[in-house]
This record gives C-alpha cells, structure tokens and sequence, in this order.
C-alpha cells in the first residue's frame, strides 16, 4: 500500500475558505461564457412571465469546469480505483462493454410509437423472461427505478391482491425482522400500513416462534431479506413462508443479496410469492455515486393482475405491443393493475447493462459468480473471525457481518475502524448495520476482487485489530492519508448549510 | 476454465481459498438450502464473448429509429436537446461512475461536493431555498411532492390540474393508493376555486400544451385556503420565466432529463425536487450539506439524515435510498457548461422555433393551435378529422405522419376527450424537419379534402 | 494551493521493488483472462511457421486492467489538470467536441474507394483551402504526421525543387539559426544536407551579417522560427529572405509558433516559401501524452510541383479524388512530386480536429485566439521580469525566455526552479531551451489560461526567486509533493533497463 | 464579446492586463510586424456553436460509407479489429490525453510506465530486446529502420522484396531521396541472392498476399552478406507465428493499427520499431527506462536520449519529435485486456475465416487463389477476367463489387502487372459478410460468361 502526494494544480481561485477545491461559484467571473448554444434572439416572452430576477447561474468556460470536475472525479473511491467492500451493496466490477452498448439506445425518446422501438421492447421482453427464469417467477416488472421502489411497487400489489379478495379493510399490519433494511418498514409505511417487527433468533434468523405470535388475519404480509442482510440462509425459510401464507399473508422477498442465490436456488421455490431484485447491485451496473439502480419485481401467478401496467405483450407475428398502448383507460380500464408507479417503462440504460451482462455470463457464468462470492466472502471470514467477533458463527454466504464489540472495549469503534481502512487504501464496510449487531462491520468482497487482494483486506484488518490494542488513538485519528480528515457531521445537520451563496 | 470473464480467480485460487475456508467444495457452506432447491437448471442461454454480445446489441438497436434520424417533435417531460460533448467526458468518469452513496465523506468529496452544486444550481435556476439531491424522475417526484404537503397540512386531498402531464398524473394515483389520498383532477383555470380543504394545488407552468400559467393567483388561493402550491416545472422554461420562488411556489418538481441527460428510452431521469426552507424537515431524500473537517478544511457531508429510511424506517419521509446521483451530477455539469446564456439561447431557440412552426401549422386549412392563451416552446394544434371516431383527428394525424416518418405525440384520451397534436421544438429542431412536418400535414389534409369532396 | 494526500488503493499486488503502483507482469497470474474474443480453434497453422516460443503476455483480468491504467492516469499532470505552460509547445486547451466529431470518422478504412469516403475527402479539402489562407500560400498537403516530418517533407522537396532547375549536385548547406528547434537540422541531416548554423543578434534575431556571410549558392535554403523560439518576431525578417533568395536559396517556415500569428500576420506575405504547423499546438489537438501531431506543410506555387502525392483534387461536380488515384506509376510517374511520406493521407483524426476547431473559432476567434495568447505572455511576463533575468528585453509574442543565470549563482538552476513549481502546483515551463539563453525558462501561457492562474503562476514563480535566495537548499530538493521525488536519469542511461523482465 | 469560446478572457480581464503591461492595445507590442502585412482580412467563414459545429460534422460523416455498414475485405497494414470497450475509456482520460511528451517525469508516471510497458509487451510479442515508443506510422517505420541499417553498415543499397506492402516501399523510396539510398525490390523468393553489397534485406512476413516467408533463410544470408535483416510483421500473426525474434531477425517494424486503434481513414496510427540491444545506440525515437527516485521508489524516465534531435541535432539518429505516445499506450492496454489467449483467439478467427472462404472462391469458374505457398488471414485471389486490358480482371471485379457495396482491394498496378484481388478476413468478418462475398463474384462472373458465350 503507497501512500501518493499531489499537488492539487492551482489555478489561483481564491476560495472563501481553506478547500481542496473552489465552488464554480468561485470560480464564476462576469462575462465569460462557452458558446455551446447561442441564438433564438428572436423569441418573444409576454412580459407578465418574463423572468425578472437575475438568473444567477454561475458563468465559467469549458476549460475550468472540465479542470473542475476532473479534479473532483480524483478524489472519490471507487471500484474503478479499488476494492469496495460495502455489505449489501454488491460492488462489484462494472464492465465497460455495458456502458458502450447501453449508448446505442440513448437517442430513443419513451414516447416513440411502438413500430419505432421494437429494438428496444425486445430488449425488455427478453430481459423480463429471463429474470423470471432466474428467479422462478412467473411475470416481472421492470418499472420500478430501484429496490425500494420496487418494495412499495409490491406492497402496493398486495394491498390491491387483499382487497380484489374483499379483505382490503382488514389487513393493515406489515411483518419486518428486525434485521431488515430500512427501506423496508419506509415502504409499508408509505402504504400506509403498520409496521410490526419480529426479532430473531440465536442462529441468525427470524425468529420462528415471534414470527407466529405476530401473525394473525390483520396482516398484509411479510418482507424477509434472504440471505438476510447478516449474509445469513434462513435456515427454516420453508416453514416461515408456509406460516405467513397460513395466516393468508403473502412473503416479499427483497433480493438485494441475490448475488448470492445466481443458479444456487430460486426465490420462487423458497415460498416467495415475489422478489425485487437490485441490478445495480446483482447484474454489475455502475452504482452512478449513489444511483441510478433499477428494482425489477419479479412475482407469482396470483399476483400477476396487479402488475403495472402498461405490460409488453408479444403478438403473433412477434412484434411487440404495450398492452393499454396509449395507457388511457380511466383507472378501472388498468384492470386490477396497479397503475404505472413512474413516468415511463424504467431505467432503460440500466435495464441494458443487466441484459448485457446477463447474457455475457450466461447460466454457468451467472451460477459461477455467485459460487466465487460466497467462496470469497467464507475465505475472507476465516481470515477475520479470530481478531473480531462474528456475529453469527455458521458459514455465510456472499458477505458477513462482523462484530467491533472487543474493539469498541478498548475504545475503538466500528466507525473508527472503517476511517482506519482509508489509511490502508480500502474503502470501509457497511457500517452499524444490521441494526441487530452492535458495532456491526458489514463485509461483501463479491467475486470479482483478486484473492490477493482480498488477503491484503484482510491483513488490514487485522493490522488494525492489533493497533486497537496496542495504539487505539492512532485509529481513533484516522484517516490521516485522506483528501480530508474527519468531517464535522453534527455541524453540517445543526447549521444546514444546503447551498452555497450567490454571486455578488 | 472461467464462465465468468470477469471473475478475477483462477482455478488455483479456488482450490486455495477452498482450502482456507477448510472445504471441499463450496456446497459444504450451502446446508441451508433446501436440498430440492439447490443448483437448479435456470435455462437461460449460454454466456457470449464481448464482440458477440456488442454485435447482438448492435442488431437489436438497429431495429429502432433513433430520434436524430428524421423528422422529430416529440417532447413533453422528455427533451431532444443538445449535451455539450463535455458533459459525458466528466459525468462518465470511472470515479464518479463506479462509486456508490458517499457514505464515507473523507473518500467522498468528489460526489459530495458536486451534488452539493447541483443543489445550489437548482436553487439559483429556480428561485428555491433547498434542492435535494436527486427523485427517480418526474413522476414520483411529483408524487412524492404531494405526500410532503399530505404531512405538513395533515390534509388528504390532492387537487391536480389536468394540464399536469398525464404520465406525471396517472404515477401520482399509483402512489396515492398507498396512504388512501384523495385525487382530484379540474382544470387550471378551476384550480384556484377548488383549494378549500385540499392538501395541495398541483399546477404545471408551462402546461402540457406549452400553455403559461398564472401561478402566483393559484398559489395565492392555496396558501389562503391553508394548502401548499406545488408547481411541476422544465429546466429551460426557468431561464426565461418567473421561477417558481417568485410566484409564492412552496414545492418545486419536475424531470430534470433536459439538463444534459440522455432521452435513452425513459430513463434514468432526474426527478428535481425543491421547496422553502420551512419544509425541508419534511423533504424526501438525500441531501448535502457544507461542512468541515478536523483540519478546518471546507467539506461535503450527506445531511439531516433523521429524515431518512435508515435511520427513521417507517418514520422516514420516504423510503427512497438509492437515487439518480449521476443524473445530478450531470445536471450540475451541464449548467456549469451551459452557463445562464447558454440555458437561455437553447431555451429560446424552442421557443422561437415553437412559434414560427405554430405561425405556419395555424395558417394551414382546417388547423388551428389549441392551447389556450400563450405558449412556450411546445404547443397543440387542432388538426382536420382525417377519420370517424373519437380518434379521427389528431390520432389519425399521428399515425399518418408516422407513415411519412414523422414523430409526433397525439394527446389521444391522454387529455379528456380532447384529440389534438402536440408539437415539442427544442434548440435541436431543425428548419428542415419543420418543413416536412408542414408539408405532410398539408398534403394528409389535402388527400382527406379531395376523397371527401370525391363524394 | 493545496496538498492531496491520499492512498492508493491496495489491490495487495507486491512489488519487485517499492514503487507507485505494479507492473502489468507483477500483476499477472496464470489462468487469468477476459473473454473479449473467443473461438478460430480450427484455423491451422503449418508447423514450420507456428510459433514455438511462449506468448510472454500477461494474463489478467478487466477489472484489474482498468484498476491499473486509472491508477496510472492519476499520476500526470495534465492541460485537463492544470496550467501547462511548456514552451513552444502551445498546451491550450483541448475542447471535447473535436474529440467527439473525430470518432464520426473512425470506422473508415483509408484504402476504400474513393465514392464511399467522400465526406471524409470534403473535408480535407476544405481543411487545405484553410491553412493557404491562414498562411498566404498556394497549396498545402496534409501528410506529416508532425512538424519534423514536415521539416523533412520540406526540405526533400527544396533538393527536388534544386535538382529539378539542374542545381541540386551544388547546393548542399541548409542554414538554420543557433535559436532552431533540434529537428531542424536533424531534418536537414536527413536529406543528405550539411547544417551551417547562424549566431543571433543582440536584440533575439538572426544575426544578418553573418547570414551574409554565410550565404552562397552553395545554399539550399534557410530554416527559420518566426516567432522565433526566444518568442521574438524577427525583425529584419524580410531582409533576411531577400539575402536567401539572392543567392537562389530557399527559406523554409517553422510554424510551431504560429499561435502568435492567427490573423496578426501571414507567413506568405513575410518572404517565406513555405511554412508547417503543428496543428496539435496552434490548432488544440490534444498532445496525447507525446502524440500524435499532425504537421500540415503550406507552401508557394513554385513548389507545388514538389509537393507529396497523392494530391486531393476537385472535379466539375464537385466530387473528390486523389489525383493519382492508385497511385501506382513508377516514380517518374508522379511527375516531380517527391512520392508519399506515410502510408496513407495523414493523421485524419487529428486533421478533423483541427478542421473542428477553426470552424468553431471562425475568423475573429482564430486572430482574438493569438492577440490573447500574446496578451498573456506579456503580461506575465511583466510581472516576472524584475525577479529573473529576461533573455532579451523586448515585448514578446506569444512566449517568452527568462534567463535563471540570476539564480544559478546563488546555486538554483532552471531545472531546480522547474522542480520548484511543481511543489506550487504548475507544470514547469520548457527549460535549457533554445540552447542560446543560459538557463533557459521558455514560458508559454496560452490563451485558454484564466488571468487568476496566471497570476498564480507568476506569484509561484516571485516566490522561488525569493526562496533561492534565502532557502536555495529547499528549492533543489524540490518536488516533495509530487507522487516521486526526482528521479536517477543517469541510472537510466547507464543501466538501461527497457522492459520488463518475463514472468517466471 | 468573446469569439473564441475557449478564451477564459473578459473584457475586463483584457483591460487589466494591458493596463498591467502599460499599453492601450495589443498593436503596440506588434511593431517588429511590416504595417502592410499586419491583420490581414483572411476570408476564413465566420465562428460556429459547439451545436452547429457537431451538426455540420453529422452531415460530413454522413457522406461516407463506414466499413461496418456493408461486406468489407478491406486491410492489409489497417485492420477492421475488435476493439474492446475499455480501450478508449482508459486510453482517452484526459491525464493522458492532454498531457504531452514526459519532459517532467516526477508528474508524468502514467505516462512513462504506460509505454514501459508498451515497450515491454511488444518485446515479448516479437521476442526481441528493445522496442521504441512508437514512430508515426508503418511505412516511415520500415524507412527509419532502413536508415538504421545504413548507418550500421555504411553501405547505401536497401533491397526490398516486392512482396512489401506497396505503400511502405512507396514510403521508403520518398525517404530514400534524403540520403541518396539506392532502393532495389525484388521478388521474395530472389530476396536472399541479393544480399550481396545491402545495408539490409526487407521481408514481410506474412507479405501483402498474406504469404507465409521463410524469414529464416532470408536473415541468414543478410547476415552472411553482412547485411540486417529488418522484418515487415502485423501484430496479430506474431500470437501464431514464430517471433522475428526467434528468425534471427534484427530490426522488425509493422503498423500497430490493429491493437486496438481505430481505422480514422489513414491516421493517427503507431510505428512499431524493435531491434536486438545491440543496436539501440543506432535506433530512432524515444524509449522509457526503468530507474529509481530520490526516496528508492522505481520510477520511470525518457532515456538514451543522446540519439536524440533535443540534444545531438544534426547528428540524431532521426528527427523524430512528437510520435504517437496515445497509441503505444492505447496498444498496451489493449494487449493488457485481450492477453495470450484474446490475442490469439483475434489471430485465430482471422486465419479460419480466410481459409474457409477461400476454400469456398477457389471453386468459383474462373478463379483461383493466387497467394503462393501457404497464407495467413488474407489471400490473393486471381478472378474471370471482365473486360480488355491490364486491369480487366481484379480491378475490373473490385469496381463491380463495388456497385455491390461490397469493398474489397485489387492489386492493381501495385504489384507488377498483378491484377488480382486480396481478401483480408478479421475477427470482425461476419458469415453474412463471405456469403455476400461469394454470391456478388459468383453472379459478376456468370453474367460475364453469358455475354461472351452470348456472342
Ligand atoms: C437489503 C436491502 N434492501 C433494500 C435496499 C434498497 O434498494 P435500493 O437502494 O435499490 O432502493 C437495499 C439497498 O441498499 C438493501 O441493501
Ligand atoms: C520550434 C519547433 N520546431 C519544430 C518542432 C517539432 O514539431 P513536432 O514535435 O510536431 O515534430 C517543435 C516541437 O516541439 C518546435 O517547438
């Protein structure tokens, strides 16, 4: 691991305070200006619309602002620079092939008539199908723009499913374990259920017996992660299906761990009655600082008439259609279908790297990611479990959950150790999450990380576990080898400071 | 032998890490799964190698007619419009591309310091105190929007103008099922009178028919009625228009895709979110914030975080986690190239281009422009009926067109029973195009004029 | 100015020695592999001709790949980073649309015939019709790939030029002033010719006495920079051409520096025959790391004749054809054309940049391109000129050299100062260059910098002035905040180490 | 008012600084320049947008045929290859492309250890000690290296087999006229008889009929003679075929378009130039070199630079100053991608698909592959004849083709009195491709039949 010193070029900005980089407001002077655009002088604004406060936009020319962001570009993570261990999040590599490919559709505008796209219905047809064979679904939607969407997109359906059967008034309580992510409680809510939690078990998972006394005919259904987001199988997943579906409850999958599960085992012969399934995180499409993803759900039978609409329907001749074409039906012309929950028929240009990489794999590819995941993530936790508490003790599968509670005896957080891992070149785990494990360190490698790589994570860590006791402070101070130490959180949310000043 | 070419261990390393872990093989860790259930045959086809898979793409996307390659007047929340080549040659760096949420600020900056310009450039375009950092796109923000002003008014109805764009309008029904919302749809010019009791007046400005709305009256008859004023808003109609926060506007949303991002089919988008200081507490979403760091240098951090799923769950303002960072980055990029005259010439030119093109549609026999009042860069024509039925109109105009290979969007059942054409121009509408557009409507007209007068 | 510290990102590959980031080899491990192309597994070689020896090549993956060329990438300064001011280099800005137009011409082959390529033929014709009007002169051709080539181009086409009117076994002296660029007497070494080379004056000219005296009609021509390499403009120039004419040689223009003449002045209208440019200074082509150039040669109608084939001409429908459209005579069949000097018709994907670019500027941007560009030099140059010494004390074109001789007794030279800049976040000028000016810092702006980089630059550069006086030692163990210290040059050239050593 | 988009100037900025240097207008710093010929009126067309530029490009590129749009066999030096999606996202960041020769090593790594290792993976492609870091092109490649053999060995006559790609000997006569060389081509197979007196004997191998060479024999009575033996190859056939390096072969240079670089009608390519070490003192261009900074970190430096035109001027060992850095380190990431086995599998496909279609024309009535001996990934092919005259058969067939759309080359007049087609094949070349191939000939032909029989 090398340290590296750089100058930042100086193009003699000043900056209201001591900065790594100006603000364009900074930056901006009066009068310069590009000439990406010009004209139209001739375009006439009746006078009671006509703007009338200055448009205090900053002016700049090409020159400093590609100097601007490529400087800032410099001083991200990111997987394109190194391993990026963040539970749950799948960071793995993003093939530069999807990029391109996705390009060839960039000029395509959502409302073209149907004859103009087939291209690209095709496209989602395909993807449709083999999602649905992926995950042992019978039909899928690929609207929703990502996970969490995807969970309300579901939940929305089964608020739809239970009244179509004339038990919408009774239903208003939605199970969670309390390992859940956050998005997952925030979606029922936002349908404006109840949420009520189930603890779990000593082994990792849900808490069979709790989940019982919590079930009863008031409840909508339950949402369980699996692998649970302590990178854990629920070892008795069959029986707690059988239970909610006993209660006339349905089972959400969230299938943000997927990567996983690739040609290891079907949600849809678990007993889910749907999955949603991160392709920003599963099928390698670049995390974009923190999006755009995409959540296609991918549902049973039963749950099919509630889709979204419109849905793509092939025809005889094999041209493709959406189905309520010009979607202009009043609500009851949707049939049971939800309705739409976006603008249009997704991320598209995420939808095409999916496709891409799905059919770059292919089946024994797809099965041997997850097999190299999992083998990497147990590899790794052999490497960790004596300087760290684990959580729960069985084999994990495509990440684990670590506990900092030893360290945190000495002082030393699960935070302080993430900051530690900067100065040892990595990016930090998930940290404080699962809610269940105190101090919790959340670790997914993903197959695509170099075994030296993953050895030189682990000697890391342990590096730092041994520094916890000999040298805590050290850890407590870190990151020294950063662009920026520490930064002071409570002051950013206590003086919100959410834009910078204009002009003057 | 490597199914995945992106899988970085060999054999060796397996056999390696296998035995570190202390196993034979890697089902020894899978004793969970239910025996019938594992390592099922999926049948989906085999894996290609990247030549293979870029020419399969290559076929597919030559099954499509590209927007540039004819005739084009389709727009709406969706825009043609011109990205400086600038704008992906910094969007589409590995180091913004490839990271995730900036959780950790200190390997962040990067992310957080451009987003947190975003946000300022959303603020200054729209007049607005606060801009989170990114919705998923138009619709939901909208939606979204509405359930803000459900929680600050603890009202349940949701008055709607059925100008609002009819996708923006049909995704806000989808998320009202969640929390039961009432919807109510009138037009604009009724919105001000149906304020009593209502959560919020939703207007768009310009309208879906290019149409300029007065919005301080409907955001005046809001706020006297206790309800919020929420205008859906485009990008460039800001640089020559009133901006929201000068017309007593409280919330801002709107389809952000216009600022530099490409038209890809329906997505990603960028749905923009902004409102008053007073309401932030209940704004959905990220957003960044100013800060410093232990050396007392100036830093970005993501925050008021209570808002949020992680850390409130079911108490979050919304469940919203992963975004469209990149889309506001882009943005961002884009307004800082595009500087204030820049945004006005492109936003000119569609206007300029809108009403020659009106000018010379109107003058043709049997058409007229039908959005009321002024316009923008965007308006609807009234064509001559082409067929019988409650789509012989403007529909049939739409698909006779498409036989001349050209694009235009037909308001259908999308607005009442109204059957008109709406006819987007943006900077990249060009005097050819227009001319086709004018010739084909013309002789369209013509051959209907001549079979009837056959008779 | 500020310091970046930041680790590189770990992926545990060990090095042989310490180092910034590893060799493709150190990375390698057998077994590793994309999956870009696949398949030909029945192409049969013979066994005599079948590769017997190892393919050496190192086995990696993409991720891996793209990890160590991004990490390396980090690691340059750069115009997209910072002020470059490299002397007679012209480190402009290099706008991203010329980049983006170019890849609309990739996918052709130069060997199509000539009806499929005509957009491509269009616009180099137009690009030729351009530059003869930019310089004054009658014709131009397109293939060198760089102002040397051209030089050499040029200088071919002098002897044939000679040759041709019976005196070319006489003439066999090319003079070039003791200012000139390496490559002008390397170029004239090429053609077979003798150097003689010709002191400067007092006031940065050639020194036209012993011009004279060095003229005869022994004398192919003269090489001569205007602006000169001292960012100078001759000003004797016309007298200096009339002395070559009399004695029937020729006087060849160097335009590397003609970013100081757009629209202030034509070459063709100052007494030389021809002229180059180096399009990927004066024109923005990026300089791609040392290349590519392109070094389009301008000259008058006597030398037409001579000029390379083929030769792009215009038919009466206004179609494109290259004159000797197979090419395929026997040498004389080229008539007095020197023949081709590449392979095909030029450095095309930097032409259409070039051609982008001064269709973008148009006429006024082009002349207000120099005019700042010159504005620039002097005005950094007026805040630079009491802290060193200036070379030769008049205004400058577009650049200017300073002399360290101040600074070198006091124990700094211009390399250290060079060093020193990087510490301030600069690029450091050309240094030792033009040879004449005793540590030599050749400082060109641009007209592309802001007026507060520039600024800064001169601030940066007071401020080591001062340091050599009282810190000298600090300035010679400069840079400490760059990713290496200085480097062993003369390791490197007593041990040459060239490749890497095969893995094993 | 800024004319140049690109100036980060202001009126007011230009104020300042003239007022800085003490001046009313930048005139005043002009008085070296004539009065009559200072600010000519150029009549160059006036300034564009960014968007009219792009538009007016659009409408340029529009006017050719690109070679993936229809059957191609076109290559020789320039191939229609694969080029993966990561080469231009690396090779085209910014820190390369914009930054310029590594004067400045401490600032310049990327750079220097990216054509180290250029350098490095061509030495084991060709097996040979030292590769330069690039020469503009193939044809000035093959005449630097000839220039190398005449200072090595004193003496001034280059023989050249005619087997050579046509524009290289072309490109090595122009050079010749600088010192004077006596250029001598002959027949491949007479190449070794001729040894005697040459400064070098140049082969290419595999030669422009795609022509298997017994290097060997030909390097063994260049050195008997006391001549060097300088090797024409294509990077692609050195996966398949014996190394030069392993030929005895002292000087091999190539066009390294094929690794990974774009076809761009004619340029910017990369010379490939190696050589055996005891010849580097003599070789042209630049070379990076292993070493060590002030603190023991390696590091990487232009070195040998004494051969140099910067430092020895007249007496350098070429005039080369900027080359095609982007390109050799645009190869080394495309070679860093593909590995032994993509290199290979590319190599592999090519020759496949040339000896099946060749297999399928040989049969054709008329024609016969006419490459002789055993060929690599591209033939001669000799077809019917089609009209009168020297060039009534390929030239004849390759402008019949044309009208087809198919493109393919003919020998023309630029091998002897050859006229004759050659194929080249790629990975890139589709089935499609090669049935279009052989229908179009087979239909030309026939028809020809029919009208002579018809007499
Ligand atoms: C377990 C789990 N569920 C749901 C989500 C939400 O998915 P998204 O961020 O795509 O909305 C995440 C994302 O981090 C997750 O980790
Ligand atoms: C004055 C001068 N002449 C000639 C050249 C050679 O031009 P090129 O590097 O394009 O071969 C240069 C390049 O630096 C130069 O500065």
């Amino acid at each position: 691991m090398t340290l590296r010193t750089q100058m930042i070029p100086d193009s003699g900005v000043k900056t209201a305070v001591p900065a790594l980089e100006p603000l364009l407001v900074e930056i901006h002077e009066e009068g310069r200006a590009g000439r990406h655009v010009r004209g139209g002088e001739e375009a006439q604004i009746p006078a009671a619309f006509a703007r009338q406060m200055p448009l205090g936009l900053p002016e700049l020319t090409e020159p400093q602002v590609v100097r601007h962001f490529t400087h800032l570009a410099q001083l991200n993570y990111s997987v394109d620079t190194g391993m990026y261990p963040l539970g749950s999040c799948t960071m793995k590599y993003n093939p530069k092939i999807n990029d391109r490919v996705a390009s060839l559709f960039a000029d395509l505008h959502p409302k073209q008539p149907q004859s103009t796209v087939q291209g690209a219905l095709t496209l989602l047809a395909e993807l449709e199908v083999m999602l649905a064979k992926l995950t042992g679904m019978d039909a899928v939607t690929l609207q929703p723009a990502a996970g969490a969407q995807a969970e309300f997109t579901a939940i929305l359906m089964f608020k739809a499913y239970h009244q179509k059967r004339g038990e919408g008034a009774k239903r208003h309580r939605v199970i969670v374990p309390d390992t859940a992510h956050g998005t997952n409680p925030a979606s029922a809510a936002m349908c404006g259920f109840e949420v009520t939690t189930v603890k779990s078990d000593a082994h990792g998972n849900i808490d069979l017996a709790s989940l019982k006394t919590a079930l009863g005919d008031d409840v909508v259904g339950l949402m369980l992660t699996n692998p649970n987001t302590l990178g854990l199988f629920e070892e008795r997943l069959r029986e707690v299906c059988d239970a909610v579906h006993a209660v006339g409850g349905l089972v959400y999958g969230d299938g943000a761990n997927m990567n996983a599960l690739l040609g290891v085992a079907r949600p849809g012969d678990l007993g889910f009655d749907c999955i949603h399934i991160n392709v920003h995180k599963t099928f390698s499409t670049p995390h974009g600082a923190g999006g755009p993803g995409a959540g296609p759900l991918c549902v049973k039978e039963p749950l099919r008439p509630f889709l979204p609409k419109p849905w793509i329907v092939r025809d005889d001749q094999g041209r493709y259609h959406l189905d309520t074409a010009r979607d202009d039906q009043p609500p009851a012309g949707l049939g049971d279908s939800i309705g739409r929950v976006r603008t249009f028929l997704g991320n598209f240009g995420v939808l095409v790297r999916a496709y891409t990489y799905m059919r770059t794999l292919g089946e024994e590819g797809l099965a041997e990611a997850s097999n190299d995941a999992i083998l990497a993530a147990n590899y790794l936790l052999a490497q960790l479990r004596d300087s760290y508490d684990v959580a729960f003790d069985r084999p994990c599968m495509h990440e684990f959950v670590l506990s900092a509670a030893r360290q945190k005896k000495l002082g030393v957080s699960a935070l302080d150790i993430g900051k530690a891992l900067i100065d040892e070149g990595f990016h930090p785990p998930t940290v404080y999450f699962p809610l269940v494990v105190p101090e919790a360190l959340m670790i997914e490698p993903t197959e695509t990380e170099p075994r030296e790589t993953l050895d030189a994570f682990a000697a890391a860590m342990i590096r730092i576990a041994e520094k916890a006791k000999t040298d805590p402070a050290s850890v407590k101070a870190a990151p020294k080898n950063a662009p920026l130490a520490r930064l002071d959180e409570v002051h950013a949310a206590r003086y919100p400071k959410l834009k910078w000043q204009r002009p003057t | 032998m490597n199914n995945n070419p992106y899988s970085s261990h060999t054999e060796a390393d397996r056999a390696a890490m296998l035995e570190r872990v202390g196993i034979k093989s890697v089902d020894e860790l899978l004793t969970a799964i239910p025996k019938d259930a594992l390592r099922p045959k999926l049948g989906l086809p085999a894996g290609m190698s990247e030549l293979e898979i870029q020419s399969h793409l290559e076929s597919l996307a030559s099954k499509n007619r590209t927007a540039g390659s004819g005739p084009f007047f389709l727009g709406g929340p969706v825009q043609r419009r011109y990205i400086p080549a600038a704008v992906p040659v910094l969007a589409l760096r590995g180091e913004f591309l490839t990271a995730y949420t900036p959780y950790q600020p200190e390997v962040s900056q990067g992310t957080l310091q451009s987003i947190f310009e975003y946000q300022s450039l959303m603020c200054e375009l729209l007049a607005m105190d606060v801009a989170n950092s990114s919705m998923y796109e138009g619709g939901s923000a909208v939606a979204e929007a509405a359930f803000m002003a459900v929680r600050v008014t603890g009202r349940k109805r949701v008055v709607m103008a059925s100008e609002v764009y009819f996708e923006f309008r049909r995704t806000v029904r989808t998320y009202a099922r969640g929390p039961d919302l009432e919807i109510v749809e009138v037009a604009t010019r009724d919105l001000a009178s149906a304020a009593e009791g209502a959560a919020c007046l939703i207007v768009q400005h310009p309208d879906a028919f290019g149409g300029l709305v007065d919005v301080r009256r409907i955001a005046d008859a809001a706020h006297a009625a206790g309800a919020l004023c929420i205008q859906v808003t485009e990008p460039h109609a800001n640089a020559l228009l009133e901006p929201p926060g000068a017309l007593g506007v409280d919330i801002v949303v709107g389809e952000g895709q216009p600022l530099g991002i490409p038209m890809s089919f329906g997505g990603p988008y960028l749905g923009v979110l902004a409102c008053r200081n007073a309401l932030v507490r209940q704004m959905p979403g990220r957003v960044v914030g100013e800060t410093h760091d232990a050396r007392g240098m100036r830093g970005f951090v993501n925050t008021l975080q209570t808002r949020e799923q992680h850390i409130r769950r079911e108490k979050a303002t919304s469940n919203i986690c992963t975004n469209e960072a990149i889309a506001a980055i882009t943005a961002a990029i884009y307004l800082a190239l595009m500087g204030p005259e820049g945004l006005s010439a492109a936003a000119r030119l569609g206007v300029a281009k809108a009403h020659a093109l009106a000018h010379r549609l109107g003058a043709l026999p049997g058409c007229s422009v039908s959005t009321d009042g002024e316009f923008f860069d965007r308006f609807a024509l009234r064509v001559p009926r082409l067929a019988a039925g409650p789509e012989g109109s403007g529909y049939a105009m739409r698909n006779a067109l498409l036989v001349d290979n050209v694009l235009v969007e037909a308001t259908a059942a999308h607005y009442g029973d109204r059957d008109d054409l709406i006819i987007q121009c943006t900077e990249m509408t060009t005097d050819a195009e227009m001319d086709s557009l004018v010739a084909a409507i013309e002789s369209i007209a013509a051959s209907v004029r001549e079979t009837v007068t056959a008779r």
